[in-house]
């Protein structure tokens, strides 16, 4: 399975809607970065999946409360994903 | 398990730079084995031994130096991308007739054949992209 | 007449260095008394949300310059309503103390009162 | 077994420099017998359009490193055809002699094949 | 009137539409770099208003052929319109 | 007419460092006045003198010098952004203490200050920004 890391706004560029047409069934996504406002309220842009991560710094240092459906994770977590994944793909 | 990680963003362009390096830390202090660290694009300015950013602000050279000294991890900028975009060596700069060198100690400069040879030889890849 | 300078500042602050750069470009022009009126628009209005930890990633909060900018005679910012629906973020969140907050709806009018335009 | 590794190629040529060093990676890579497969998806669709005329910017045209790629042995790519229909651009356009363009609807069935992802 | 101009691909980043958002009446828009992808083939993201300016260099440089609402021109006339026009607005 | 130029990307990231040359080229050759050029964000990466391109690619360095030399273009590089990216002159690379400068001939560092003085002696302000 593959973990797609998003770094960008979802309002700001199409790397999210890019990432979320080319994942399979069991993929996994993580959130960093300006990634994490997709985190947040509901926005209409792009439904995230049940089950994606997020990077919890990059949250905190936004003032941004994900969702609930959301999993905070912090470096260690991320590394142990890359380990249980791939490829990694990134999308920026 | 052997990670290689490949970085595109400039040092202060936006996270990326930071992000990539603390990845970078948070990997070899759970043990696993960072391959190699392969500077792209305008992640080659990462090597620059001029940057001085304010007290108050992260020494992201210092960081990934400190991962060379500590665990001898292979920090390679890649040649031609720095080339265009003015970081050299004391050997490249005396060739190509530029007035001064900017590669920080620790940093190597390498071809995009060790882009490909990371990829050969590491189970795992992770592409710290640019700021848009 | 028209005002002379309009800062527009629309990225996200710390994925984007010039969210940090902008608003030191607007706080250095305010010192030299040429201070430009500011509009945050797109992503640039996450620049106001309140509560941002930004240690956590090891910068400087972004707060700092924006609490700054009454010091330096900015008491009032715009900001682009329809940026903020769109993000889904209430104007109430926005304060910062010392800055009156007037919500634009006509960011095109606005623009056009200005001799130039500084974009970040 | 899957493959060893795929590069996903998503920006636009000129306007980012990552087109072009990508392709450039994609070559030296093949050079050394390590040949990945290319995708080409979002705005990376844009470098296969014909008539590329760079040097109207002073730059070199992208097409030279995509002719090069089959006598580096790659000699498929893989195109994503709703980035083509996104853009209104017919696959009909997009010849490059001695490639075989095969377009992909799931990308994402197309990456997990993959140990290793370059993103250019 | 402002003269608006936009350098990023309409698929790739919201800048066009932010600019869109931000035209008043008599403004105009000139597309460079990769934003004259969007002064191709009518592409449901964005309609650009009749009247456009895009810059021909950058277009022929990549194989776009804009819609024949678009008028196409050099540096020397993209310099006039800053002349003509005020403020002059960048959307990157 | 007086123009002045703000210049955010660098150069061989993408187009609009090369965009911004030409434009200025053109500005100066049409008989307008170009007041400043400031670099700011990772634009301050056009004063770095190790550029060094391949031959079959486009010389910005050489294409601002020659404005400067030609016309005297003021060519003003924010120092406190150049600090942070690793662009010094002599005189900054002693004071901070790094070991070489980089800074190019017929550019000077400057502050802030000088983006807000040039907005107010020019009839027109470009901005030319970076590449996503």
């Amino acid at each position: 399975m593959t973990l797609h890391i998003v770094n960008q706004s979802p309002y700001r560029t199409s790397a999210l809607r890019d990432c979320l047409d080319a994942m399979a069934d069991g993929d996994a996504l993580l959130l960093i970065e300006d990634g994490v406002y997709a985190a947040g309220a509901p926005t209409g842009i792009a439904p995230i999946p049940a089950g994606t991560y997020c990077l919890q710094a990059d949250a905190v240092a936004r003032g941004i409360t994900p969702a609930k459906s959301i999993t905070l994770i912090d470096d260690e977590r991320w590394i142990a994903l890359c380990v249980e994944h791939t490829p990694i793909v990134s999308w920026f | 398990m052997i990670f290689s990680l490949v970085v595109y963003s400039a040092p202060h362009a936006g996270e990326s730079a930071a992000t990539a390096v603390r990845f970078a830390r948070a990997l070899v202090d759970q043990g696993h084995r960072l391959y190699r660290v392969f500077f792209y694009g305008d992640g080659v300015h990462s090597g620059s031994a001029l940057a001085a950013p304010p007290q108050d602000e992260q020494d992201l050279l210092g960081q990934w130096q400190a991962l060379y000294r500590e665990h001898g991890v292979d920090l390679v900028v890649c040649i031609a991308a720095a080339q265009r975009r003015g970081v050299l060596s004391q050997s490249e700069a005396q060739r190509l007739e530029r007035p001064a060198a900017n590669l920080a100690e620790g940093f190597e400069l390498g071809g995009l054949g060790q882009l490909a040879d990371a990829t050969a030889h590491s189970d795992r890849i992770v592409t710290f992209g640019g700021s848009a | 007449m028209s005002q002379i300078t309009l800062a527009i500042c629309r990225h996200a602050p710390y994925g984007n260095a010039l969210a940090r750069e902008g608003l030191e470009a607007v706080l250095a022009a305010a010192a030299m008394d040429q201070t430009p009126d500011v509009l945050f628009t797109g992503d640039g209005i996450f620049q106001l949300l309140p509560d941002q930890a930004a240690g956590e990633i090891d910068q400087k909060s972004l707060h700092r310059n924006l609490q700054a900018l009454p010091m330096f005679g900015v008491e009032q910012i715009y900001v682009c309503q329809r940026s903020l629906e769109e993000r889904a973020v209430s104007s109430n969140r926005l304060a910062i103390a010392g800055i009156n907050l007037v919500l634009v709806q006509d960011t095109g009018g606005l623009i056009s009162r200005y001799q130039h335009v500084l974009s970040f």
